[in-house]
């Protein structure tokens, strides 16, 4: 589905972003990128999006209708919410638009301008913009960062009933471990600044999961010791 | 080449220096004139003489309607046209100033006098204080546009003013600013202009429209009053000033000859002398290839 | 009971406000005239006083009363009709013109090196100079104005398309690009709207500026029009037509630019701008 | 291993980037001047073939040769030195101008009642009507002409500053109030840097606006510069010096705007913006 | 301190912010408030700085100087980090600037323009700019929502740390449970859209506490089921 082979990328000659990233995705499997901040994630999205493409290595695809959720909710500000809904859409589509602003609780808010939404509102917006195309693959960035526990649950099983229905393929960055334990098959750790590849973990458990699952609670410990930068590398 | 070729429009010009063209376009009698042979007429305003002769060097007139000496500049920078008619001899520029600041050519020495450069009243300066002594080093000139120069002799920014009509007509009826030197003969003509091409295409129709400018000339004589008022509608001016500008026109002198060559070679030379035209030039021999009075001179016999 | 009274309060706030709606907007006039009033009072006054020699600056009632003789005449419509008509149909053509070639500029970088700085050593030639030009290239005729008027419109609206579309947030654009979206589309669904009020200003600015290149362009053989107007005013010495011509080129401009702004208002209402805060 | 072929790839990469900076100037360079100069051989070649005759547009050298007699005779310094020192002063003092007066109206409701009304009727105002108001008010000495340019530049740098200041977004502005600023420290801290993407681009358009109102400018008893060229030009019929002081006009504007690019480009890398990206 | 009388925030006379909203903070308390997305905690917040003056009902306060940091960044985009760091500050203060710089882990991007920085790095900087002033009183709306778990961790110590110095107030905005019950002594709850105060909790374990401390992950299943919105009311 994606191989990525030793891909770095380096802004202004100097200032790097990650370095000599490698590893694969298969189909249909929801990957979690954890790492500290400025580790270089959102950089890893935007280049493997194909956005930025001053970086050296490799990559392919072997989809190539690729979905982007980004890390601010990058709505038009002159559009109202469904129209920054319909965004990419061709054609008409109103009743898929209005059925997804429900599904991520805006109903009722169709007409809001973005100046005039909360931040966890524009987030939503955004996540519903990005889904609303079906793409095969999809990119999400902290999708989920601005939204309190409960709404930030609901839309994780939103995502996953999506995952069910159409086996999309998800790459998801996350600050959340738990969030990244419930939600993914495989868990890429960056560290450093700039950040490589650190540790994989991959979860088997299957999908959905039970959010007290003891397994997951002290996999929650081993992840938060590596993002720690003070242990030794 | 071409004597039976027949123009499918004549484009003439009318400006408000030129009276005749007003009582031309007024009465209409271009186009009854050529409305039988089924040539169309066309009038366009000139602002200038400048103007005129732009639009006779890109063919966008005729005819048109510029001072003699303005047309003898345009000659020598190559503009293909000749002088055919004279529609008057007027008494359109002379020096003003303040009433009591300044009496005689002479007491312009190191003075400030304010005159569009090229023009008329320009050449006007230059020939008076030739005939007074003086040259353009001795007094400084400010390049200002007519109407800019009737400001500021009257604001006091300058000292004296080389005038132009109606703006000498009603800067005299209405403040102290007086002319204290005036000279018909330094005045170049009101002339009217065609192009050259126009002239060898298509001569039997510089002959019509020099006719019908004749007649038109002739209504101009025969009632001043109705003139007046063309003129003081079509420019929007009251009719005193008009009258008073029309008192300083002579219509009586419509051919281009040696009288009318004599002033505008003495033109030509003030202006050789400051620069204005090439050093070189011989003006006499421009002026005659300016000057084609065979026209006018068939038509009046 | 605490919930009613709030609920009453919010309705008492509600009411106040609509009732202020209506004379807010006379207030703006009002206060829009204070200065000019002013200005004009002082003006007539000291033309009364002999302070200002009437030959000179005409106080306004003179120059009023001459206006209202030509709209009795009639000639008034016809000069201020013919000048609309050609400021309208040069400000539509120097904006479009301005729009396409600004867009080409801003979004494609071969475009700016190639045409970009002919474009901008053009900016500066004054109107004036080439109304020469004009006569030779299209001659006197009504199309050689409306285009010398476009040519007026065309700078400030292509330097603001541009500089509108250098500053469009990048962060946009690469959404458009996730989406696929062909270069047309990323022009037309997110660098116009989003340097939409730049493009306004522009707009705005080229019309003030359409309407300054109208006195050029009747310089070109015009017999009608304001810009005929005033030079008719200046070549026969006649204050009151000038400074008439002048105050309708001011009523025009703004009554136009008052239009333009409008549009303005409407078309950005999306801004969370300092504008739309208060 | 790998990570040592790595460095060195990147490395290669970074001597190919260096390699390319010097020529990249040029080619721009290059490329603006593929119109200019195309423009100017057709030209040359059709007045030679006598396509264009001489008297409406002479050929390029005799234009180029005319300007060069002048220059050998020294009088073209003197004409273009004068020209820039008034378009300068007028160009700082319009600016300076629009910038205080941009700010108050932009920022304060009251200003912009009482006075954005008359500022936006005069702003239609045609440069060459100004004139004989100037000599009234002011006769026609230096300053006159550099206040007349000044007005010029004024307009298009208000309109900017006070779009630019409308469009600040309200969520910075709020950063200020926290620290409880003064408006004068908002206007200064956080209104001007974050309107500075369109204050200069009006500044731009003022500037152009300065160049055109030159000719009005040097109307009044001028007796150097290149507006006052270019009205000999056009009294004397030599369109060789009428051509030759547009063709400075858009030199010296070119030249000027280009200082400007300069100085836009500089002060505004911290944009995050489809410009800075490429 | 603080005393809080039914405010309430109404857009445009037609779409309610928050509604009826009463309490009172004392000085030096660390006040947490949870609630669903779009409920009107950021501008509770707005109100409370005084940036937003249409609200009916009234408040208090003791203290005047108020520090602020907003759910965006909120960066000067002309100015570089540490610029942008000490926009509030007058006077020279580079070595404060620099000392907190390094506290938030921004050591070595000084001099980067807003563009440059990743989410969580434009996060922290806005932190730092709202902590250089050392204000007596501090409103955070979401302070941590873009900076992975080990970070967050590492900042919620640096401002316990920064309360212990100073006693400063603090209002939180969080959507973080956790996190609320390790910082907080008081926890308002809003819910509903427009938001209302619906339940307040009062945590009185003494700081700093134990991430782990059982007393504390026993509320946290109380707050979200309090979150959720299709409980009775
Ligand atoms: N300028 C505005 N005009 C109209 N409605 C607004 C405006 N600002 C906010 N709102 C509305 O007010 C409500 C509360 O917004 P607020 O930003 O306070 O929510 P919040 O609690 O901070 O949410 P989140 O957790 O998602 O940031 C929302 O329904 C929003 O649509
Ligand atoms: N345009 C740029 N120019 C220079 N440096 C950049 C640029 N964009 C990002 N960087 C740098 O690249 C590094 C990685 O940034 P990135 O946004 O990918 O981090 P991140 O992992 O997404 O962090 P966060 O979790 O905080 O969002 C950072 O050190 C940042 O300063
Ligand atoms: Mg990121
Ligand atoms: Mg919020």
């Amino acid at each position: 589905m994606l191989s990525v082979e030793q891909v770095s990328r380096t802004f202004n000659k100097k200032q790097v972003g990650f370095s000599d990233v490698s590893f694969t995705v298969k189909e249909g499997e929801i990957i979690g990128i954890l790492g500290t901040s400025g580790c270089g994630k959102s950089t890893l999205l935007r280049v493997l999006a194909g956005l930025d493409k001053d970086y050296t290595g490799k990559f392919t695809w072997e989809k190539e209708q690729v979905g982007m959720m980004f890390q601010e909710p990058r709505l038009m500000p002159w559009l109202t919410v469904e129209q920054n809904v319909g965004f990419g859409m061709k054609g008409d589509s109103n009743s898929t638009i209005q059925e997804l602003l429900k599904l991520v609780g805006l109903a009722g808010f169709e007409k809001l301008y973005p100046k005039d939404l909360s931040g966890g509102m524009a987030q939503r917006t955004a996540l519903a913009r990005a889904l609303v195309t079906e793409p095969k693959v999809i990119l999400l960035d902290e999708p989920f960062s601005a939204v309190d526990a409960f709404t930030k649950m609901q839309l994780q099983k939103l995502l996953l009933s999506i995952w069910k229905q159409q086996n999309t393929t998800m790459l998801l960055v996350t600050h959340d471990i738990d969030e990244a334990l419930f939600l993914c098959d495989k868990i890429f750790i960056l560290r450093g600044q700039p950040g490589e590849l650190y540790e994989t973990i991959i979860i088997s458990e299957p999908k959905p999961r039970d959010r007290g699952d003891f397994k997951l609670t002290t996999r929650k410990a081993e992840i938060l010791s590596l993002l720690d930068l003070k242990q030794t590398v | 080449t071409g004597t039976d070729a027949k123009p499918k429009k004549i484009i003439l010009d009318y400006a408000y220096y030129s009276p005749v063209s007003l009582v031309l376009k007024d009465q209409g009698i271009a186009e009854k004139k050529f409305k039988a042979e089924d040539i169309g007429v066309e009038f366009v305003l000139s602002q200038g003489s400048n103007k005129a002769l732009e639009f006779l060097s890109s063919e966008s007139t005729d005819f048109g309607s510029a001072a003699g000496a303005a047309a003898l500049l345009a000659k020598e920078k190559g503009t293909p046209i000749q002088t055919v008619y004279i529609s008057s001899k007027p008494e359109w520029t002379a020096l003003m100033a303040k009433k009591g600041t300044i009496n005689s050519v002479a007491d312009l020495k190191g003075k400030r006098i304010a005159a569009t450069v090229g023009t008329d009243p320009y050449i006007f300066l230059l020939r008076a204080l030739k005939e007074a002594g003086l040259s353009s080093k001795d007094v400084e000139i400010v390049n200002l546009q007519h109407s800019d120069g009737a400001l500021a002799v009257q604001s006091g920014d300058v000292d004296a003013w080389a005038g132009l009509d109606p703006h000498m007509a009603k800067v005299e009826l209405e403040s102290d600013i007086q002319i204290f030197y005036r000279n018909p003969n330094f005045n170049s003509f009101s002339t009217l202009d065609v192009r050259e091409e126009f002239a060898e295409k298509y001569p039997d129709y510089v002959e019509k429209v020099l006719e019908a400018y004749e007649e038109a000339r002739q209504w101009t004589i025969a009632h001043p009053d109705e003139t007046a008022e063309i003129l003081a509608k079509e420019a929007s001016i009251s009719l005193e000033v008009a009258k008073k500008e029309l008192e300083r026109n002579d219509f009586s002198e419509p051919i281009p000859s040696d009288e009318q060559k004599a002033i505008i070679i003495g033109s030509g030379e003030v202006l050789k002398e400051n620069g204005l035209l090439n050093s070189s030039t011989d003006v006499e021999k421009l002026t005659d290839k300016l000057f084609n009075s065979k026209f006018a001179e068939k038509i009046l016999k | 009971m605490e919930h009613r009274e709030h609920a009453v309060l919010s309705k008492a706030n509600k009411t106040k406000e609509l009732r202020f709606t209506k004379p807010k907007i006379n207030r703006k006039v009002l206060l829009g005239s204070i200065l000019p009033l002013t200005l004009l009072i002082i003006w007539e006054a000291s033309g009364r006083m002999g302070i200002i020699e009437s030959h000179l600056l005409p106080i306004p009632s003179v120059i009023v009363e001459g206006l209202y003789q030509m709209a009795l005449e009639g000639t008034l419509w016809g000069h201020i009709g013919t000048t609309l008509m050609r400021v309208f149909a040069g400000f539509l053509i120097g904006t479009f013109t301005a729009v396409i070639i600004g867009s080409l500029v801003g979004y494609m970088k071969i475009f700016e090196e190639l045409i970009d700085p002919i474009i901008q050593a053009f900016r500066s030639i004054p109107s004036l100079a080439w109304v020469p030009l004009f006569i030779l290239w299209m001659g006197i005729g009504e199309s050689s104005k409306v285009i010398l008027i476009a040519v007026g419109v065309f700078f400030p609206v292509y330097l603001n398309m541009v500089a509108g579309i250098r500053g469009v947030d990048r962060k946009l654009i690469e959404v458009g690009k996730i989406y696929g979206y062909t270069s047309f589309e990323i022009v037309s669904k997110i660098i116009l709207p989003a340097s939409l009020p730049s493009l306004l200003t522009g707009i705005r600015s080229g019309l003030g500026l359409g309407w300054m290149f109208v006195v050029a362009a009747e310089i070109m053989g015009a017999s009608k029009g304001l810009g005929y107007l005033l030079i008719v005013g200046q070549n026969t010495y006649s204050p009151d037509v000038i400074i008439g011509s002048i105050i309708l080129f001011a009523i025009l401009g703004k009554f136009t630019d008052w239009l333009l702004k409008f549009i303005e208002e409407r078309s950005l209402r999306w801004q969370d701008s300092y504008a739309n805060q208060r």
